[in-house]
């Protein structure tokens, strides 16, 4: 990754018209700047830990598991753990599995459009190494290349036990504020838009979807 | 009307070129047919021969011999049978009428041969929109000449620190170096 | 009759009037790929008149992995297991049409217990498919309730799949020449005591459910398929069977062990979303039965594989073959073209929703009011999966 | 709209008094089921590396990697499988298709981790929590992705073998032989084990294609006896072959054979493209046996002169006339032999190595030498009484019957030994018309002989006696007959870890009376004829040559091989020393090697 650099200017924007540039801001995110007082940014990540909100966006096919998961056997719910239906509301981002280029275009934006701190959670495989579809011409084979990762959970399709355990383990790295992929895609943002902009060929959208 | 396939396509044999025709098994019977005919051969079997379901058309890419093969799968729910109509393209030129005012979701696949094969079906709904790809810029995916491991390794790049040992070449390498190095 | 009036107050959109976005009329919003209304991933982009949508693009491709690609670069072995990801929540099925489309270009017979174990398999997939989808259909019309319950007995469901393929979404159960092994012990009691409790949720459900007014009265004359539409929209499977025609490729031209079943095909006449989900439910208790009927007469020994040639390099004959089969949303089918190699040359899968979700989506939702395109959709039963492949 | 349906929804309350569908702790109540496909494990002990499992995987999620304290050995290529799971889609065709069924599935699933490169380990090696777990899939028994039983080759009835000198083996047909070669794998671990490295996938796998040139042109890459090896090669091949864990091994020696099958000697020339290109140097070959012919055709196709010095009046050595001819026909083996002088080799026959010729002549008039001499003298039984004149040697039995003379084994035979000279000679005094008992002194299956012949014997009615200790030889009441004294032999565990050992039991002694006693225990060699000044300077062992790298002995010029050089003592040996003196040759004359 490069350097952290803060001293860039605003974004260029430059997939859009210049009419279309006035519409979106151009001002880069900024980093989450934890509490001053430790206690309370201790405390303040508890509460973040019991209260998380995964955004309801089935990418791929790990998608069909997250029903049970949230349905009355393994019911999520009582872990603190609930799927909103807009990124607005939402902190966790669960990666479904394979990411088509397609598809990838509308997570940076979802991901974007979420409130940070926010978490991403990888389902399967795909997103670690291609997975099923190493050798497709439209699924990326390392997801974290475009969006930090926080948390990885193989299987195929991983189960909701273990989705469940995922969301534990969220929880506690959340806890220990360990779960700092947010910070490191603001950071590194320019690094990773390289990375999108490289393989999605009609990036007709703002550099940061505020 | 006989309900017999065979018969009928004795009885379309007057009128039309039909080429190649295998019976796969008691259900589908496949036949080729002239590009210039194609469309209303189709449209005969669909209005005069009761095969009013259009179950998919596709293609297949022939590249040695510079062609694409039409596919339209016919069925014909009465008797219980399909026919597949084979029909034959210039793989570089390549234009094929639309059936989309014969069946409403041939469009659909018409859109779909055009991005991943490149066939132009004039007429056709939509066609130039994107369908699966978006901001696609190289040759349509599905032909054969696209190779789609190396566009992958090249575009989304494998996890690196993947080694993999030739058992054979392992072996030679520690128990016979020397007796395999010369002629 | 309180229904049908209250579709015609709708409509204040003139037939056939140019839309004109610029007008100020006319609204255009997107529904998905993220949107909590949107079976799978993918989007409608709808423009409204109000409430009513006069107009309706759908948008695929966001699953897109080239399968079809994929399949031509994999050997006939390689293939197995890839083919049950096409359609992520009813996955049996590509796998059976796949063995059987490589099984009569190789000119294999698998053994009648493997037919057997397929024939459950593929019924046990379609009462979770079903399950699922009842959930959906109840979700989308607002009876969260249901959606709790089906999941949690697709899940028992699931648990049978575990028991007996090792797995509880990709099952990769039905190999060509067979399936992977026979049933563990003590299966069958199990199995039945599943059903038996699916079969209590279903008469609940049909209290709950269809005799719930407010399923009734957004359902009932919600997205109608004319008889007219059927054949020139290639609408198959519920759908059609809903708007009257009985069509059932199991019936009709029977695979596997479906002619030694005693079943009905389950017929609709008002071809409305409300029908739909009648045929589909009623279509859960036949499966049922057969299932019963499966347990009850399976051969318990004897090979479930053919002798195979060595799948590290086996090459399949020249040919061209189609196989289908009744899935839960009507015709699913594999056309597959062989040159003699250890690859394919063309594989095609047809899959119900290609047209389910576009064309017959894109009629059904002009004139239809904003909120129930989620439960049009849901009530047409398509996954985005299998249009995009 | 009704009232009822008003209240029908209401319905749902009546859940409410009942179990709640929730699972209260799912992560520790649900194991996978029994049959799970849940995270790999290996036993790697019984792992063989074969590396199926890498080939069939469709997303190249499995590696072959070297794994600590663990080496190359035949059969096992000391690697082991590597699982990525940034790939593995848990379809378990690997597990399917495990040819040693080591590879197998816990029912656990359950792996979250920060790093994306954590998700690789070697199943079995590294540490991991399911290693051991007794539940997860495994391979149904009556499952197969693999066949394990081998083609069924056509064989002459043992009741007709008896009664003639013709070919016991018929050999694949087409359509057997691509059945056979289907089974193939192509892992490779054959071709260390092969003495002669020959490249067993690759010709398996024209034998598949029917592309019979090609697999002819591959087999003499590494050796010109193919026709005779696909008949009585020892196939130490087939031992390490994997499939042969799932029942019965590859057929790979017939599979050589039925490429030479079907090619005419006549075109061998044309479909292997020798030339000859005289490069003026000269080399001098003692022994027509496989060893030197072979080196003969590695070195005449590289150009060289060939001079084959043979004792006998024709070539093959043991082969010739060590190997009975309802294994090995004539005509085959000529088929190669002829091949090979076709090039250009020159042999003068009945020329014996200190008679004829000296062996300082020909370290002087040649640029180079290859000795493959060959065991021609039987090893003595060391009992008393046997030097009777009813004792024949083994070898001596099978040499007469090659050259058409009758060894007069009589009506009543015994048989000392256990190797394949041994069978041959019980086989062809079974052909003579004798009733053969068999005396070995270990079990049959300590015999050295190959099972198929073992078999052979047993199925044209030679008797088996094991356990069985010659004690002495002394004469019998009929002067043409002789009586042997022999006693029975317990199995004893060895101390040192060896295989068992017989041990005479003096209070079971036995005394038969044979016509005849064949004595097929071994053989040695003579090397009488090396002049002293020259045997100083070559190292030897139990009688036998010592050679260094590529078969070089101290004597620059000397290279040896074959049974007089090795302690395999077989035909693919022979031929391997051969080609390796060959290679060695090769570089010694062009200056490349160095001693």
């Amino acid at each position: 990754m490069t350097t952290k650099d803060q001293s860039l200017g605003p974004l260029a924007n430059d997939g859009l018209s210049p009419e279309e540039r006035d519409l979106f801001s151009d001002a880069r995110p900024v980093p989450y700047q934890p509490y001053p007082i430790e206690v309370v940014e201790k405390f303040v990540n508890w509460v973040r830990a019991n209260s998380l909100f995964m955004l309801a966006f089935g990418t791929g096919c790990g998608a069909v598991e997250l029903n049970p998961l949230m349905t009355a056997r393994y019911d999520a719910y009582r872990f603190g753990f609930q799927p909103r239906p807009t990124p607005r509301q939402a902190s966790v981002f669960m990666i479904g599995g394979y990411a088509s280029v397609k598809t990838l275009k509308r997570i940076i934006r979802s991901y974007e459009q979420m409130q940070g701190p926010k978490f991403v959670v990888a389902l399967g495989i795909c997103p670690v190494n291609g997975g099923m579809y190493w050798d497709s011409y439209n699924t990326v084979n390392q997801f974290d290349l475009y969006i930090p990762v926080d948390l990885y959970i193989t299987g195929c399709m991983p189960r909701p036990e273990v989705l469940l355990a995922g969301v534990l383990e969220l929880k506690k790295k959340i806890k220990e504020g360990r779960a700092d992929g947010h910070n490191r895609y603001i950071e590194n943002l320019d690094w990773y838009k390289a990375n999108q902009k490289r393989i999605i060929k009609n990036w007709d959208m703002p550099d940061y979807s505020w | 009307m006989s309900n017999d396939p065979k018969s009928i396509i004795e009885e379309l044999s007057d009128h039309y070129q039909i080429s190649e025709i295998k019976e796969q098994k008691a259900d589908l019977l496949l036949l080729k047919i002239p590009k210039e005919d194609a469309v209303q051969f189709i449209r005969e079997l669909r209005d005069g021969q009761n095969y009013t379901h259009l179950a998919f058309m596709t293609v297949i890419d022939y590249i040695e011999s510079g062609i694409f093969t039409l596919t339209y799968m016919l069925h014909n729910y009465a008797a219980h049978h399909n026919i597949a109509v084979h029909v034959d393209i210039d793989r570089e030129q390549t234009e094929m009428e639309s059936i989309h005012e014969l069946w409403v979701h041939a469009a659909t696949y018409q859109r779909e041969l055009r991005e991943m094969y490149g066939i132009r079906f004039p007429g056709s709904p939509r066609l130039d929109d994107d369908f699966c790809l978006e901001g696609w810029d190289e040759i349509p995916p599905m032909r054969r000449e696209f190779d789609t491991v190396s566009y992958s390794r090249e575009r989304f790049f494998d996890r690196e620190g993947r080694i993999t040992t030739d058992p054979r070449e392992h072996m030679k390498q520690i128990m016979y170096p020397i007796h395999t190095d010369n002629d | 009759m309180i229904y049908a009036k209250r579709r015609k107050r709708m409509s204040t959109q003139e037939h056939n009037a140019p839309i004109d976005l610029e007008s100020g009329k006319y609204v255009k919003i997107w529904q998905g790929p993220q949107h909590p209304g949107i079976t799978g991933n993918m989007a409608l982009e709808l423009v409204l008149n109000g409430d009513e949508v006069v107009d309706c693009k759908t948008h695929v491709g966001y699953l897109h992995r080239g399968f079809e690609k994929l399949m031509e670069r994999r050997t006939f072995i390689q293939n197995f297991p890839i083919v049950c990801r096409i359609a992520v929540p009813e996955p049996t099925f590509n796998e059976y049409l796949y063995a059987a489309a490589v099984e009569e270009l190789a000119g294999i017979e698998s053994p009648q217990r493997a037919q057997w174990l397929r024939t459950l398999n593929l019924e046990l997939m379609r009462l979770a498919s079903y399950l699922m989808w009842l959930g959906g259909i109840g979700a989308s019309f607002g009876q969260a309730t249901i959606y709790q319950w089906t999941v949690t007995h697709r899940d028992y469901v699931l648990d049978l799949f575990e028991e007996m393929t090792g797995a509880r979404v990709y099952h990769m159960y039905i190999v060509p020449g067979g399936v992977r092994a026979g049933l563990p012990e003590g299966f069958e009691d199990r199995a039945r005591a599943v059903l038996d409790g699916v079969e209590r949720l279903l008469n609940e459900i049909e209290k709950v459910l269809f005799k719930n007014v407010v399923f009734k009265a957004r359902a009932k004359g919600l997205g109608i398929i004319s008889k007219e539409m059927v054949d020139p929209y290639g609408i198959v499977g519920p759908n059609a069977r809903a708007a009257g025609f009985t069509r059932d490729l199991r019936r009709d031209e029977p695979y596997l062990v479906y002619d030694q079943l005693d079943f009905d095909v389950v017929t609709g006449t008002e071809s409305d979303a409300y029908a739909r989900a009648k045929v589909r439910h009623q279509e859960m208790r036949e499966g049922i039965r057969m299932m019963r009927q499966i347990l009850e007469q399976m051969p318990t020994d004897g090979p479930f594989q053919a002798k195979m040639p060595n799948v590290l390099h086996w090459e399949v004959p020249a040919g061209e073959t189609y196989v289908k089969a009744e899935c839960t949303r009507g015709e699913y089918g594999y056309y597959l073209v062989t040159d003699g190699s250890q690859y394919l040359r063309r594989v095609h899968v047809r899959g119900p929703s290609y047209t389910h979700a576009i064309a017959v989506m894109e009629k059904l939702a002009v004139g239809t009011n904003i909120a129930d395109i989620a439960g049009l959709m849901v009530s047409l039963h398509t996954y985005p999966p299998e249009i995009e492949r | 709209m009704s009232l009822k349906d008003l209240i029908s929804p209401f319905y749902v309350w009546q859940r409410a008094f009942e179990k709640p569908y929730t699972q209260k702790h799912p992560i520790q109540e649900r194991p996978g089921a029994p049959r799970y496909r849940g995270f790999h494990v290996n036993v790697l002990e019984e792992c063989v590396g074969c590396g199926t499992c890498e080939t069939i995987c469709q997303n190249h999620a499995i590696d072959m990697v070297q794994v600590e304290g663990l080496e190359p050995k035949p059969g096992d290529s000391g690697l082991r499988p590597k699982f990525d799971y940034g790939r593995c889609c848990w379809c378990a065709l690997c597990v399917d298709i495990c040819t040693t069924r080591s590879l197998r599935m816990s029912n656990h699933y359950a792996w979250i981790t920060e790093d994306p490169t954590d998700f690789n380990f070697i199943a079995g090696a590294d540490n991991m929590s399911w290693n051991g777990e007794e539940y997860g899939y495994r391979r149904d028994d009556d499952y197969h992705l693999l066949r394990g039983e081998r083609v069924k080759m056509e064989m002459l009835a043992p009741e007709e073998g008896l009664k003639s000198f013709e070919e016991v083996m018929k050999g694949y047909t087409e359509e057997q032989a691509k059945d056979e070669a289907d089974r193939c794998v192509e892992c490779g671990l054959c071709v260390a084990t092969c003495p002669a490295h020959m490249s067993i996938p690759d010709y398996i796998k024209t034998v598949r294609e029917g592309d019979y040139e090609k697999g002819l042109r591959i087999l003499y890459e590494t050796n010109p006896f193919s026709s005779t090896c696909g008949r009585i090669c020892t196939h130490r091949c087939e031992e390490v072959c994997p499939v042969g864990h799932q029942g019965e091994p590859l057929a790979i020696r017939w599979l050589k054979r039925a490429i030479v099958d079907r090619v005419p000697r006549e075109r061998y020339r044309e479909i292997l493209g020798d030339e000859v290109v005289e490069n003026g140097k000269q080399v001098a070959i003692v022994g027509a046996g496989p060893g030197g012919l072979s080196a003969a055709y590695y070195l005449r196709r590289q150009g060289y002169g060939v001079t084959v010095f043979e004792a006998q009046a024709r070539a093959g050595g043991m082969l010739r006339y060590g190997v009975p001819s309802y294994r090995l026909p004539d005509n085959q083996l000529d088929k190669d032999i002829e091949y090979i002088r076709s090039l250009g080799v020159e042999v003068r026959f009945n020329t014996c190595i200190g008679r004829e010729v000296q062996f300082a002549e020909l370290i002087d008039d040649y640029d180079a030498v290859f000795m493959a001499i060959g065991l021609n003298v039987p090893s003595s039984l060391r009992v008393k009484g046997e030097d009777h004149p009813r004792v024949l040697s083994g070898l001596q039995v099978l040499d007469d019957v090659a050259s058409d003379k009758n060894p007069g084994v009589g009506k009543n035979v015994a048989v000392i030994g256990g190797g394949n000279v041994a069978m041959d000679a019980a086989r062809v005094s079974r052909r003579m018309g004798a009733n053969v008992t068999v005396l070995y002194r270990r079990r049959i299956a300590d015999m050295p002989a190959d099972p198929e012949e073992i078999h052979e014997s047993q199925a044209e009615g030679c008797t088996f006696v094991t356990q069985a200790i010659p004690v002495e030889i002394k004469d019998a009441d009929n002067p043409d007959q002789v009586t042997i004294v022999w006693g029975e032999a317990e199995m004893v565990a060895d101390e040192k870890g060896g295989r068992p050992r017989p041990v005479l039991q003096e209070d079971r002694m036995h005394e038969e009376t044979y016509d005849c006693i064949i004595s097929a225990i071994g053989q040695g060699g003579s090397l009488d004829f090396i002049p002293g000044d020259y045997r100083d300077q070559i190292e030897f062992k139990w009688g036998k040559f010592v050679p260094g790298d590529y078969q070089q002995t101290a004597l620059q010029k000397l290279f040896v091989g074959g049974d007089i050089a090795n302690n395999t003592a077989d035909a693919i040996s022979a031929i391997e020393d051969g080609h390796h003196a060959a290679r060695g040759i090769h570089k010694f004359l062009t200056g490349e090697l160095v001693a």
